[in-house]
């Protein structure tokens, strides 16, 4: 089973910390470079705040994910506990965006993979190619190469959390034992 | 005469047999969408979802609905068993049409006519019935509802037709005879309401499926068969002919005018008064392989006498266009007086079910109609219950009448086939007002038939030719 | 702030929490995180904003307002409580004064009258008054929702009425307690960088005050009041005022009605500028003095709970950068004065002199701890909440306001309420935070909240390019759709330069303290459909 | 002024709605018609060539068409440039096309189509001969007066310039839409939002 990471909408205050960690965590380059170079900001993790609700919204790891069975070029595969982009493989076509039941994958402009795709207005002469920035989609990775998830670890309001399945099963185990005990309670009035 | 050049490979054993069913779904092409099944008005198509679906030819009225809807077609990145050479002889269509094939067809009868046309002994007589002008423009890229009697006109001429007459002078007699009809019906008591039997669809669903109200039914033909009938005896006389040598042929918006030509009882001329017909989609198909270049014809006028009409006669292909027609002449046959407007907007309009009554010099007169037969069940209830208030109606098989019939150019886009109606009618309309004679009893040639050879409408002579008991009819289906 | 912060972290069952014009969590998260975790203890929440927010969502009574319609507001929950008797009638009698004419004014504004002027439905203001009213502790909590009002004096004294109606001051998780927007407002202000106080609110207008100050500075202390800001400008365009030095403050985009204020500081024979970056403001100066961050600079920061801490230099400032009282000092001798001060603290024993709510705070103290003003002696331990056993003023005093509709109202020209305010990510015109890779990030640009029943009667879908106009001016900015302003409400910031709310916002402002009614005028909103070439950028549209 | 990118559009079917009804390539190749625009079957001279691809399989029908991909395979295949990104559709430049069918072979989903090109009902040629032996006028192949047939390959444009796509304008089941990104994923969020306060409520308490 995939662990996977909840936000609790009662301790969220939408400060949206846990996006600047996550886009700052998968960025390699030092904080300063970031500013001085532009780049594009990404994260996988999305604070939606609506009239209803404020909490963060990330991939929750599904193990039979709709994302990857969308995926025409294997782009989306499973990586020991979690799911995973493979970014060179993505041609930017949405399946997965519109297989994902959470909005938690989102097609991003990259800059490492190359495009070599240009603008039409522009494609006449050589001189004058414009060059379209290539895409590729991006979601939680639960942080799996550097560590603790950076969301879980910045968030002020402590509202996040990794769902582990030892925790999670732990957790199910004892409501199954509670309600024995709760049916106990109430053996006598059952026919 | 383009009749010359035509593709000489055409024989006889090409021509389509007339045991073929009029209207059918080609299971090759069929997708089983259903929405054939939908548009049905008598609920004649069946079959399972995604699976082709089938006519039952007993209910069917061969309205043709389901040829203009359909959308299963011949793609060309799927392959079929039947090649589309076989498919089109199948249809009887000509080997030249280029648009796509879709499941749901008509028969074709087009080769009759090039054999006709080209058989030296005969004598081909063409009509036109009023959709066709508002309509045939469509097929070689005019807009909806652009009126093209003249190049109409021009275009059966270069086909060889010996005399281009029309059903629209037909329409005009319709309306002496039935409008004598429906005032004997209310001066004598019988029985009414009086319904218009212009429609072949609705005769043979009445006749189907109701046959307890055929007494309703005006013992009127229809313009095409009171024409056919008149082509073969007053016309005869008129060109000093041997009706036998007539090949006289209808293009109609409708496919099931094919049904009606070929009805037993429609020679009362002694032949079978009208020996074929086309649809408007089919002639444009045999203008286009004669070669003749349809939007560059000058004008030219139909033949006289059989080609001379009014504009209540032209409106008769479209919803309560046979209704106003009428009125425009039994308000002044029961009054002496003309009716002050000639346009009459409370019988116009495109809902399924419309009524009006018409006050006019101390007569009143009630009358109803039914656009689309899906709507006309609950009217005839009301006819059974006596609930029926009304003294005459006019029914028509397609949604606005024959602008929208099966035969009609087929519309491409689902949701231009309303504007592309809308137009054929407007069309219709424009016409009549352009014209110079507005009312059926005016018509110089319809005056002129009567004096010189039918004597008074409902009369002797009229009555064999021009009516028809559908009562008796029935019998003989 | 009457009362600290951490008692909230105290609150629960029995305790409510009171927000009227605070986007608390966006623009106080800390504070905004605890009030939170109080509403899951059990605490009662009533929210007063005309816009959903974060704080909304958790809110037992959210009483969504007409902009500028507090007073009614307030003074409909004052009557609801008076009705049913909840008021602190022993609290009343011993420490306040005017109680009858308040309960005069009190009396007009019934819940349904009160709803007619606020679009606050009369069940919500009779709930909310009944959670004041039976709670045990009331702790009241605003800021610029309230004060950037024509009205926000009464909007404020009408919060002060609540309180001591209810007997909620000088007591623990209690208060009026405003949420200053700054880190060191609230120290500014107590330095007396305000135009009619010297340092520790000492009026000018007390001749004992300026002798004492006259005395210490060896100078002559003006009596008359200095200008407020708007008679600044005003008085530039009177040529009257020559020259206008600004430090830490961007007023060509912080003040309302830029395309006035860029008029009036062009015109204006000498500015000066006092900066960290160079603002839109300092872009126009003459000269531009070159400041240094928090990070550059030894001192105190004064916190919104008067709490006094110390700040400590951790890196060198770049270039010529000088700290501000450096700056100053330099000045001051330059033009005459001598000011030959070493280090902060020398001026912060000077103060403290002549302070007496300061008198008692040192940085040897500082060394270990952080106090709260008023600490009058050195073995003070400060003061966490104030007005304990009574008003510090002698009695309380109600002071009853009738609701005045703000300065500009729509009408068929200007047919929406704009309000302004702030997202989480960026801090005032985005001078700072604007240049951070992850606050940008998140926030990269201007978005003009837009009910959906307005944008479908624009033709304006979620995310598309938009105009909005006042009679001010015009900005460009792209439309979010959404439910979190009401039908006929916008909603914008001014962090963005290039689509500053204040472009269009009116600077009618209140009569005494000249603050400009940020919080409500009128615009018209249309869709951009000339646009240039949407410049593509990295981060997609926002949730 | 900033503004966000915005994601092409693309158009997709819902499969539940589709009846197989084959309107949508109808109305497709209608306005892609390399003639004035049929109104009628009886004027469609050429060929029906359609963009998007009824495909029928046991389980029913769906129309299947171009993504609109970012990083569109098929562009970034092309070695003429014919593919670009025209406004927010991945487009082919059919006059710049030179049958090399790469495309083809590069897309995922099928989306692209060699066809012949027709003229008023008529075969455009080209200035490639045919080898003498092969050479019959007007063969099964439009092939004629010993010269081939033009080739291009086709795909859906979105019709770029029309207010809604032909297919989805037609659709009798409105199973077709033109779907956004950016709204797409707006939306999923919220609701998964809003599920997730009432879940982790639970899962915590």
């Amino acid at each position: 089973m995939n662990a996977f990471i909840i936000g609790d909408a009662e301790l969220c205050i939408g400060c949206q910390a846990c996006m600047i960690a996550c886009a700052r965590a998968h960025e390699q380059l030092p904080t300063a470079a970031l500013n001085e170079r532009e780049t594009p900001f990404h994260s996988r993790v999305t604070v939606v705040n609506v009239p209803e609700v404020t909490v963060p919204v990330q991939c929750r790891q599904c193990e039979d994910a709709p994302c990857a069975r969308s995926c025409p070029v294997e782009g989306i595969v499973q990586n020991n506990s979690h799911i995973e982009v493979v970014k060179e493989k993505c041609i930017g076509c949405k399946s997965c965006v519109l297989a994902c039941p959470f909005g938690a994958i989102k097609v991003v402009e990259d800059t490492i993979v190359c495009s070599r795709i240009f603008m039409s207005a522009s494609a006449d002469t050589p001189q004058n190619r414009i060059e379209k920035p290539p895409f590729v989609v991006e979601k939680c990775d639960l942080c799996a190469d550097c560590g603790t998830p950076a969301c879980i670890d910045i968030c002020p309001a402590r509202a996040l959390q990794l769902v582990d399945p030892d925790a999670m099963q732990q957790k199910v185990e004892n409501r199954r034992k509670q309600n024995a005990n709760r049916i106990r309670q109430y053996r006598s009035q059952l026919m | 005469m383009y009749a010359k050049n035509f593709d000489e490979t055409v024989t006889i054993d090409t021509i389509i047999k007339m045991t073929s069913p009029i209207i059918a779904i080609d299971k090759e092409l069929c997708t089983g969408c259903g929405r054939c099944l939908e548009i049905c008005p008598v609920e004649a198509i069946a079959g399972k979802p995604n699976t082709p679906h089938e006519v039952d030819t007993a209910v069917c009225i061969l309205c043709g609905q389901c040829v203009q809807i359909c959308s299963g077609y011949d793609a060309p990145d799927e392959t079929f068993p039947t090649s589309r050479a076989e498919r089109l002889e199948q249809r009887g269509m000509l080997p030249t049409v280029q648009e796509p094939l879709f499941a749901a067809h008509y028969r074709g009868d087009i080769h009759r006519v090039i054999e006709a046309l080209q058989t030296p002994d005969m004598f081909t007589i063409v009509q036109c019935a009023p959709a066709v002008r508002v309509a045939i423009g469509e097929e070689f890229g005019m807009p909806y509802g652009a009126l093209t009697p003249g190049k109409l006109s021009a275009a059966l001429h270069a086909l060889g037709f010996d005399r281009v007459y029309d059903t629209n002078f037909a329409a005009d007699v319709t309306i002496m005879e039935e409008g004598a009809e429906l005032i004997k019906r209310i001066q004598e008591n019988g029985t009414l309401p009086m319904f218009t039997s212009c429609c072949p669809g609705w005769v043979k669903y009445l006749e189907d499926q109701h046959d307890d109200l055929l007494e309703h039914l005006s013992s009127c033909k229809s313009p095409q068969q009171m024409a056919g009938t008149l082509f073969k005896t007053y016309g005869a006389k008129i060109d000093q002919i041997d009706p036998a040598r007539i090949f006289s042929v209808a293009v109609m918006p409708c496919t099931c005018k094919k049904f009606e030509c070929e009805r037993p009882e429609m020679n009362a001329s002694g032949y079978q008064d009208v020996d074929l017909v086309i649809t408007t989609r089919e002639l444009a198909q045999l203008i286009k392989h004669a070669g003749i270049d349809f939007p560059a014809l000058s004008d030219e006028d139909f033949d006289n006498p059989l080609g001379c009409y009014t504009g209540a006669g032209n409106i008769f292909g479209t919803t309560g266009g046979v209704m106003e027609a009428a009125l425009r002449s039994a308000c002044e046959m029961l009054t002496g007086t003309p009716l002050p407007d000639l346009e009459l907007e409370y019988v116009r309009g495109d809902e399924g079910i419309r009524k009006a009554a018409i006050v006019h010099e101390g007569v009143a007169l009630k009358v109803a109609i039914v656009a689309g037969l899906q709507h006309i069940d609950s009217v005839l209830e009301q006819i059974r219950s006596g609930e029926a208030d009304f003294h005459f109606l006019e029914v028509m098989c397609c949604p606005l009448g024959c602008v929208s019939g099966g035969g009609q150019p087929k519309v491409l886009l689902p949701n231009q086939c309303l504007e592309a109606h809308i137009g054929r009618k407007s069309g219709l309309y424009a016409h009549d007002r352009s014209l110079a004679v507005r009312k059926s009893h005016d018509n110089p040639q319809v005056k002129k038939l009567y004096q010189d050879f039918l004597g008074e409408p409902l009369g002797h002579e009229a009555h064999h030719l021009l009516h028809t008991d559908h009562s008796h009819n029935r019998n003989l289906v | 702030m009457t009362n600290s912060i951490a008692e909230i972290h105290s609150m629960g069952p029995g305790d409510t929490l009171l927000a009227i014009g605070t986007n608390t969590t966006e623009c106080h998260p800390i504070i905004g995180i605890a009030m939170l975790k109080a509403v899951k203890r059990g605490a009662k929440l009533i929210v007063v904003d005309p816009r959903a927010t974060t704080l909304t969502q958790h809110a037992d009574v959210w009483l969504r307002l007409n902009p500028g319609s507090d007073v009614a507001l307030l003074n409909a929950l004052a009557h609801v409580i008076l009705q049913n008797g909840w008021q602190a009638t022993g609290y009343i009698t011993e420490h306040t004064e005017n109680f009858a004419q308040f309960k005069e004014v009190a009396r007009k504004y019934s819940p349904e009258e009160a709803s007619r002027i606020t679009g606050v439905p009369a069940k919500n203001i009779a709930t909310a008054a009944e959670i004041i009213g039976k709670s045990n502790n009331v702790a009241i909590y605003y800021t610029m929702g309230i004060t950037q009002h024509t009205s926000g004096v009464d909007n404020v004294m009408a919060v002060s009425n609540i309180a001591i109606l209810t007997g909620n001051i000088g007591r623990f998780k209690t208060g009026v307690n405003p949420l200053r927007g700054q880190n060191n407002v609230q120290g500014s202000c107590d330095m007396g960088a305000l135009p009619d106080v010297l340092p520790g609110y000492q009026k000018v207008d007390n001749t004992a005050v300026r002798k004492k100050f006259a005395k210490a500075w060896g100078c002559e202390i003006p009596e008359k009041e200095g200008l407020k800001i708007p008679s600044v400008l005003e008085g530039i365009e009177k040529d009257e005022v020559k020259a206008v030095y600004i430090f830490g403050e961007n007023p060509l985009r912080s003040d309302p009605d830029i395309n006035h204020v860029t008029h009036c500081l062009k015109k204006v024979e000498l500015l000066i500028v006092q900066d960290i970056f160079l603002t839109e403001t300092a872009q126009i100066a003459d000269v531009v003095l070159p400041g240094v961050t928090f990070a550059e600079k030894d001192g105190t920061f004064t916190s919104t709970e008067r709490r006094v801490q110390r700040v400590r230099k951790a890196i060198e400032p770049p270039g010529q950068c000088k700290p501000d009282w450096l700056i100053l000092s330099e000045l001051m001798e330059t033009m005459g004065y001598p000011a030959s001060y070493a280090h902060p603290q020398e001026i912060f024993d000077e103060m403290r002199q002549l302070t007496p709510a300061y008198a008692g705070i040192t940085y040897e103290r500082l060394e270990n701890e952080s106090l709260q003003w008023p600490c009058p002696t050195t073995d003070h331990p400060g003061t966490p909440i104030l007005h304990v056993g009574g008003s510090m003023r002698g009695q309380a005093r109600f002071v009853p306001a009738d609701y005045r509709p703000p300065a500009e109202l729509p009408d068929a020209a200007y047919p929406l309420v704009l309000t302004t305010g702030r997202v989480v990510a960026h801090y005032h015109t985005g001078t700072m935070t604007r240049r951070c890779w992850g606050l940008r990030g998140v926030a990269p640009y201007e978005e003009v909240e837009i009910h959906p029943n307005d944008a479908a009667a624009l033709g304006i879908a979620d995310g598309e390019p938009i105009s909005v106009s006042s009679r001010r001016g015009e900005v460009q900015a792209v439309a979010k759709v959404t439910t979190r302003v009401s039908p006929g409400l916008v909603f914008m910031t001014f962090h963005y330069s290039e689509s500053s709310g204040n472009m269009l916002t009116n600077s009618a402002c209140d009569p005494i303290t000249q603050t400009p009614e940020l919080k409500a005028c009128a615009v018209a909103v249309r869709k951009i459909t000339d646009s240039a070439p949407v410049k593509p950028i990295s981060s997609i549209h926002s949730i | 002024m900033n503004t966000p990118y915005r994601l092409n559009r693309f158009v997709i079917a819902d499969p539940g709605k589709c009846i197989g009804c084959r309107v949508c390539e109808i109305a497709c190749s209608t306005v892609h018609s390399r003639e004035k625009t049929p109104l009628t079957a009886g004027n469609m001279n050429n060929p029906v060539q359609s963009r998007l691809y009824l495909v029928r399989t046991p389980q029913g029908a769906v129309p299947v068409q171009c993504r609109h991909c970012e990083n569109a395979p098929c562009a970034a295949a092309c070695p003429v440039l014919a593919i670009t990104q025209k406004d927010d559709v991945i487009y082919v430049d059919e006059d710049l096309c030179i049958g090399c069918k790469t495309c083809m072979l590069a897309c995922p989903f099928g989306a692209l189509k060699l066809v012949p090109v027709f003229e008023n009902g008529l075969p455009v040629e080209q200035n490639l001969p045919l080898l003498s032996e092969t050479a019959q006028p007007e063969n099964s192949n439009g092939d004629s007066d010993g010269y081939k047939q033009l080739h291009v390959v086709i795909k859906c444009d979105r019709c770029l310039g029309l207010e809604q796509p032909a297919c989805v304008a037609n659709c009798p089941q409105q199973a077709l839409q033109v779907v956004s990104p950016e709204e797409h994923l707006a939306a999923r969020m919220h609701e998964a939002a809003v599920s997730l306060a009432a879940v982790v409520r639970n899962y915590t308490s």
